[in-house]
């Protein structure tokens, strides 16, 4: 399976997208950050016991579903929205959600637009392949408004299109407006509106077919939740492991029992994990909270004891 | 008498020519078999396990996504074979259009660069030399994104009497026909008729008395004049729905968007640019001696041209001209970058990600290039053939 | 010597001149070759002209139809001009045939609308009575029966036939002959020759550029010798071949004729 | 006694025939249409220079650190300056670019080493082929004599470009020829395997092919068979141009006399030493000018690895145009992509053309 | 007449047969080129091939060396049959040396290269040794001074006279010209058939299409003609030339001298 492919080759290949801060972004030195790309680290942690040994393969949307099929990638951590269609008939599996987002319209403040219901005979630019293209068709049939649709092979080249004028409105994931603002001429004249389209849940996805993998990448991901509800941080794992007197930390962190064997991890998995890249709080406020560029509110995407909907089943 | 020599033993199997050549064949045969099998046989266990679905009936199903530029009726709800015709006509216009253009650009360039001015033959080669220096995808970017950059918003856009330029790209009035239009066609189909008389008529004189007449120029005459003295017999049947600029965009006329003109315009530029060196080449490629002679008949330059190094020149443009074709077709597929809905954009792009079905659109678009390459290389076969010379 | 009485005659009764060159020179860029050509020809003269390789033949009589363009000096052509005026340059070529070493057929039509294409086009004739015209000629070169083949199609011969029959079709009163047997293989040198000499014969103005010498003496009225863009010397064949004034003409005899 | 004849002098042409004032009488106002064509391109020249000149020279700014510093009002070539390395070398560390250069400058070395006599040329080319691109690869990909290794998901800007260009055209070569020597084969099923790949692959645009290679080739391999995606791109681009370099092969083919072909046979040489030894050489010398266009327009296509997520040159570019500090630098990259392109296939096709009137004329007097 | 004597003489200590030809028939596609040739060679002989053009001689020459396949019949030479067997062809080729109207150097190659290219890979000769070989036939045919030069740089004659050398390289049992001179300017036509005539004398078997019958008179011990495909008449020279059986060759003869 992939798993045995991954350990065999020695590093995780993960398609990424090509330039979302917060989500996957490069910088000018090749070094990849954002959520979707600690996914794919934490995931490496799991097996390797090393966050580092991850490829980036920076993917366009429409691209990113034929890589995964063909086996070029082995985890596609690129913000990509859970749905029907995808799971059941495209070969793929979603695993678990890490972030809750919903479609949204970014215009420019000079338009006057207040609400999207404005929007009747605007032109709105957005990445090809994507289910926004969808949302935005759908969007727009339902409440009976024409637009002019402007779809970009490239995210970032549907931004520049946007800023140069072309269209009146961007739309996409509203974690990817705030995104992709931050990359504008002139941020403070973009305003967000208010309404969300529709459901976005965005998570790794794996190919069909192979549950081992699948169950792999899924309980990484529930870790990191279970880790944050439990209060264990990269910062104090070590000295949990080392003090906790919890069977059920203990069992988790490696300590004692061999809960990574059905997996085909070593016993310590979770405990790397968290080490390596932290729980899902630590996880979210790295790459989209307060105190980065995109100033993001944890929301929905809080856990479900903190008036959020992240939920992770238990570890047991 | 004759001592024939014992034939030499070594006559085996293998080295006889025939058999050896068929040896050969059967094991190039094999592999490419073999090959073809493996790559296949891989192919249906990968889609097997991944349960990814195969076959063309997706081409049923309802789309969901807008395309930005038909010519036929196309909404959201309409299916992927429906948008895969969209595709095809977008590519096809393009590319007509595309050569269309380039053949202009580049038969005026051919010919500039060739000129007796100076200036006018340095001006032809720096064009030359730049557009086919460049890479295409550079010139479509360029065309895109720096010059739409440039270009002002729908509020202040430039206008020259009903057109206007922005953006948002060329917008023209958009004619609509009126009770009474029917009379105008049958107008324009009578000129037709009545120029094709002229034709006729000029020729005939000229086989009789020896006069010309300018039969084509004044054929086009009749066909404005009398279609327009029908339009006007009819009331002006036709009414002009104008482009307004409304709050956001330009609401009415007809649009030719940016994405369709940065394709065309960097297309046609960029294979002018050929164009302009074959059709130099096979101007070149005439004989002095036949310019000579043809003047010493006493034939004006212009009549020298038209009918004595043209018609030659054509026969060494063709075939390479046939190639610059070919190549702009296939080029229509880089539109794709700058979000012109072709068929790599529509199928190999949005198809795809929506149904996962790898195999069957890219097998779609290669079907499309092959059979799009081989009717335009038949067709040039067939001009070929028709006009080579016959010689001895 | 009864050709050359006969065309004596002629041009006693006619004594007008057709073409002259009043101190023409020409320049190609720096070099210089024409130089100071005074020269006239007659109605129905029938002139020769020779000389070494490069010394400006071809580009003299080139100048009667303004294939090139002289600097200095004036050339009248039927008592027309030669200046840039495009009016003039038209009338003169109507009138003016020429014949080039490589014929120089069109290759694209037939011998047939090699033929008619002046006439129709320049001449404005009936397209019927410009092919009933020129089967004629075709016929007067002896090959009407490949009117409908392409230049491709024949023997160098016949397409040099077929160019002097086009030269004609304009029914030009000069015609203008640039080496055209030199091409030729020698069979066929004789068919042309023998059509240029039938020609010579009704009394049509020529200038022909030939060392066919054995056609000099039987037909021209003058030979001019040519050298370094200079007219050397001009005269009557039997004086020009059996008393040559000029070493140079001497010596060029000398190798032409022991060729 | 005969006259002796004297050439008259040469005199110096009129100054209507030459000179300046008969130059511009000529070329540039000769006819009423042409004084029209003058006036009207010296307008278009008008139009065109000084703003381009004033934008991109006397308003230019060449030094900064961000957009904002770029206030002259003409073009911005600090942002040029700044990014200058990564256009170069893509995401290379900037501690091991010298690898890069060294590999260039041994390339340059070794061809320079042509123009020495003493050297054996069979064996320099071989070196450059065989040796030289291990060598090369190594220093490239390093992992050997305390090399760092570097990703080749790193390997980026103006290097890769060339890489992807030099490699395809070299790379196709010995398939080229292998197809066009198929092509003119008169066994039936060499020729038609030859003939439909050449000719399927001809029809079909490079990006679909470059799609293949990058998404679709794992598809076709046994599960958990793989290999790197510049690899795959380069075997994409390598078909590709494959195919066109054969048909460039043929056509020096089909430029050999059938007499070559015929002398050969009745040396008793066989097929492949009549190939190898008299037909490809020639064929081969006969096509130089062929493989260094299709070299340029291979160069020029390789700008399309940028559509399936590679960052070459161009794809350098504009990803540099989306940085929050040099946003609206579009026209400046555009440009100087514009420039280095145009230097490099311009002086290429130069270098054919007089490559070409070199072995024109070599090839007279048989 | 001293020259026939001696063939004779030669013919009679070596009576062997060295090429033969029975009932050989060949097509190319519905055209009927080679119609039922019986003949054969004896070692040391010289035959001269004549006809009409396209009558079949380089046809049925090349059968020799299989550059032509025969559809029906056989060819032995030096008792091999020619077929479809690789190493039959290839042995005969190394005995059979061929000298085209065309020269065929190879021009990439210099005169030496393209002397030892076939001793060097075909038989396997070292290359010091091939190179010595190389130049001893150089000197032969009075060229070694240009051993270094390439093909273009040589004129006709010698070009000519370096591939009789390269076929001799592989010292051959048999050599076949077709129309060795036919290509040259006359002064050249000489020096080859001087060194035709040369080896000759060596007692070469040679097989030659020619119509330089001045070379066949001297060195030929039979001359061969042949019409649309078949061998009219075949007899000793002085029968041939002054007594020809057939009106067919009369004809062809009457031509040839006259021209
Ligand atoms: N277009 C041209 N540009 C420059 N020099 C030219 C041109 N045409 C001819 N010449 C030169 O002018 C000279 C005269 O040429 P011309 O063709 O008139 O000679 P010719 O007497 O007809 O010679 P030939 O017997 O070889 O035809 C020659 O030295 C020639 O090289
Ligand atoms: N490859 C071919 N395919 C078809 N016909 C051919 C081919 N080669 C030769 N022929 C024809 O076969 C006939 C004999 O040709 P061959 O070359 O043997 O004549 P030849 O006697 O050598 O004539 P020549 O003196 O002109 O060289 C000619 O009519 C020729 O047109
Ligand atoms: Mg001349
Ligand atoms: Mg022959």
């Amino acid at each position: 399976g992939t798993l045995d492919d991954v350990k065999a080759k020695g590093f995780v290949q993960c398609g990424v997208s090509q330039g979302v801060p917060g989500f996957s972004n490069a910088d000018d030195k090749g070094n990849w950050t954002g959520i979707d790309v600690d996914a794919c680290r934490a995931v490496a942690a799991a097996i390797f016991g090393d966050a580092q040994k991850v490829k980036f393969t920076p993917l366009s949307a429409k691209e990113r579903f034929t890589a995964l099929q063909s086996g070029e990638i082995d985890i596609l951590s690129r913000n990509t929205t859970w749905t029907y269609t995808r799971d059941v008939s495209l070969g793929l599996d979603f695993t678990a959600t890490n972030f809750y987002d919903g479609q949204g319209f970014m215009v420019r403040k000079d338009l006057g637009v207040e609400s999207a219901m404005d929007l009747d005979g605007a032109t709105v630019c957005t990445e090809q392949g994507t289910t926004t293209e969808l949302n935005m068709a759908d969007f727009f049939r339902k409440h009976n408004m024409s637009y002019v649709p402007v779809v970009v092979q490239k995210a970032d080249e549907a931004v520049s299109a946007y800023d140069s004028g072309r269209c009146d409105v961007y739309t996409t994931d509203k974690s990817g407006l705030a995104a992709h603002r931050t990359k504008l001429k002139n941020p403070g004249n973009n305003i967000i509106l208010p309404e969300t389209i529709s459901k976005e849940p965005l998570g790794p996805v794996v190919r069909h077919g192979d549950n081992q993998w699948k169950d792999l990448v899924t309980w990484v991901m529930y870790v990191q939740v279970n880790a944050e509800e439990m209060g264990i941080s990269s910062e104090n794992v070590a000295k949990i492991k080392a003090e906790a007197k919890d069977p059920g930390i203990r069992r988790l962190l490696g300590a004692e029992g061999n809960m990574g064997q059905d997996l085909g991890l070593n016993a310590d998995w979770a405990y790397n994990v968290i080490a390596e890249v932290g729980n899902y709080g630590e996880e979210f406020e790295r790459n989209l909270g307060k105190d980065t560029a995109l100033n993001l509110p944890r929301a929905i995407n809080n856990l479900w004891n903190n008036g959020g909907i992240m939920y992770a089943p238990p570890v047991r | 008498m004759s001592n024939i020599k014992n034939i030499p033993s070594n006559k085996s199997f293998l080295n006889d020519a025939g058999n050896r050549s068929l040896i050969f064949q059967i094991v190039l045969l094999a592999v490419v078999v073999f090959v073809g099998y493996y790559l296949f046989s891989n192919l249906q266990a990968n889609l097997e396990n991944r349960g990814i679905s195969t076959g063309f009936s997706f081409l049923n199903e309802p789309a969901g996504f807008p395309i930005l530029i038909h010519l036929v009726s196309y909404t959201e709800s309409s299916t992927y074979g429906r948008a895969f015709l969209v595709a095809l006509i977008n590519t096809f216009v393009i590319s007509l259009l595309g050569i269309i253009l380039a053949t202009i650009i580049g038969v005026v360039m051919g010919l500039a660069r060739l000129s007796k001015n100076w200036l006018v033959a340095r001006l032809a080669t720096v064009y030359i030399e730049t557009m086919r220096n460049i890479p295409l995808l550079l010139q479509m970017f360029f065309w895109y994104f720096a010059v739409l950059a440039a270009l002002p918003v729908p509020r202040n856009s430039y206008e020259f009497a009903d057109f206007l330029l922005n953006k948002r790209g060329i917008y023209s009035p958009n004619p609509i026909a009126q009770d009474g239009f029917g009379l105008v066609i049958i107008g324009f189909i009578l000129s037709i008729a009545l120029a094709i008389g002229v034709i006729v008529w000029a020729k005939k004189r000229q086989t009789r008395t020896g006069l010309w007449f300018p039969a084509y120029w004044s054929s086009l005459g009749i066909i404005l004049g009398v279609t327009f003295l029908f339009f006007a017999a009819a009331g002006f049947p036709l009414e002009f729905d104008l482009p307004q600029k409304s709050r956001f965009n330009v609401t009415g006329g007809m649009v030719l968007p940016p994405e369709f003109v940065a394709v065309l315009v960097a297309l046609s530029t960029y294979t002018g640019a050929f164009i302009a060196e074959i059709v130099r080449a096979g101007i070149l490629s005439v004989n002095w001696g036949q310019t000579e002679a043809a003047r010493s008949l006493g034939l004006r330059d212009s009549l020298t041209q038209r009918l004595i190094v043209l018609p030659q020149a054509l026969r060494v443009i063709i075939p390479p001209l046939t190639s610059q074709y070919l190549n702009l077709a296939k080029n229509s597929s880089l539109g794709a970058a700058i979000a012109y809905p072709e068929l790599v954009a529509v199928i190999m792009g949005t198809t795809l990600n929506q149904t996962g079905q790898a195999i069957e659109t890219i097998g779609l678009c290669m079907l499309v290039y092959g059979s799009l390459s081989l009717s335009i290389s038949l067709f040039m076969n067939w001009y070929n053939k028709k006009m080579s010379l016959i010689e001895r | 010597m009864t050709n050359t009485n006969m065309a004596r005659a002629q041009l006693e009764q006619g004594e007008s001149t057709i073409i002259e060159f009043n101190d023409v020179n020409k320049w190609y860029g720096d070099f210089h070759v024409l130089k100071n050509i005074n020269f006239s020809i007659k109605k129905g003269e029938r002139i020769v002209v020779c000389g070494p390789s490069g010394s400006g033949k071809s580009t003299m009589i080139r100048c009667i139809n303004r294939l090139e363009e002289h600097q200095k000096g004036s050339i009248l052509v039927d008592g027309i001009e030669m200046n840039n005026n495009l009016k003039n340059i038209e009338a003169i070529r109507k009138d003016v045939g020429m014949v080039f070493q490589h014929f120089n057929l069109f290759p694209h039509l037939t011998i047939l609308e090699n033929l008619t294409l002046a006439p129709i086009w320049v001449r404005k004739m009936p397209k019927k009575e410009a092919e009933e015209m020129a089967m004629h000629y075709l016929e007067r070169v002896k090959i009407a029966n490949q009117a409908l083949k392409y230049p491709g199609q024949l023997s160098g011969g016949q397409q040099q036939r077929v160019a002097i029959a086009r030269g004609l079709c304009m029914q030009p009163r000069i015609m203008l002959f640039d080496e055209p047997t030199s091409a030729l293989d020698p069979e066929m040198i004789k068919e042309v020759l023998d059509t240029m000499i039938q020609l010579a014969e009704e009394g049509m103005t020529m200038v022909c550029v030939t060392h066919e010498m054995g056609f000099a003496k039987t037909v021209a009225d003058r030979v001019v010798f040519m050298d370094a863009g200079e007219i050397v010397e001009a005269n009557e064949p039997h004086e020009f071949f059996d008393n040559p004034q000029h070493d140079r003409t001497q010596m060029f005899l000398s190798q032409i004729l022991n060729h | 006694m005969a006259i002796e004849f004297k050439p008259s002098p040469s005199l110096p042409p009129p100054s209507t025939a030459v000179g300046p004032v008969a130059w511009l009488r000529q070329n540039l106002f000769s006819s009423p249409l042409n004084v029209f064509l003058t006036l009207f391109s010296i307008y278009i020249i008008y139009l065109i220079v000084p703003p381009i000149i004033e934008w991109g020279i006397i308003n230019a700014t060449w030094e900064g650190a961000s957009k904002a510093e770029c206030t002259a009002g003409g073009a911005c070539w600090a942002f040029i300056n700044v990014y200058f390395e990564q256009f170069m070398y893509g995401l290379y560390p900037s501690e091991e670019t010298w690898r890069i250069n060294l590999a260039v400058i041994l390339i340059v070395l070794l061809v320079g080493m042509f123009a020495i006599k003493a050297i054996n040329k069979l064996f320099l080319s071989l070196t450059i082929l065989l040796i030289y691109p291990v060598v090369a690869y190594f220093l490239f990909a390093g992992g050997v004599f305390g090399l760092e290794v570097v990703e080749t998901s790193r390997w980026g800007g103006l290097f890769l470009t060339v890489l992807l260009g030099v490699v395809g055209i070299v790379a196709s070569f010995p398939l080229g020829a292998l197809l066009a020597l198929g092509r003119r084969s008169n066994m039936p099923v060499a020729k038609s395997v030859s003939l439909v790949f050449i000719e399927t692959i001809r029809a079909v645009p490079l990006i679909t092919i470059l799609f293949m290679a990058s998404v679709m080739i794992p598809l076709f391999l046994p599960e958990g068979l793989n290999f790197n995606k510049l690899l795959r791109v380069l075997i994409g681009i390598t078909l590709f141009s494959s195919a066109y370099m054969a048909e460039v092969i043929r056509g020096g083919l089909q430029a050999i006399p059938k007499g070559q072909y015929e002398a050969a046979d009745a040396m008793g040489l066989t097929y492949w030493q009549s190939m190898v030894l008299v037909i490809l050489p020639q064929a081969l010398k006969l096509v130089i000018p062929g493989i260094v266009n299709s070299f340029i327009s291979l160069f020029k296509d390789t700008t399309l690895v940028y559509i399936v997520g590679m960052f070459d040159f161009l794809g350098r570019i504009q990803a540099a145009n989306h940085d929050t500090n040099w946003l609206g630098t579009t026209v400046e990259g555009y440009a100087f992509a514009a420039f280095v392109y145009w230097i490099f296939c311009f002086g290429m096709s130069r270098y054919s053309m007089a490559l070409e009137r070199k072995l024109d004329t070599g090839h007279k007097r048989n």
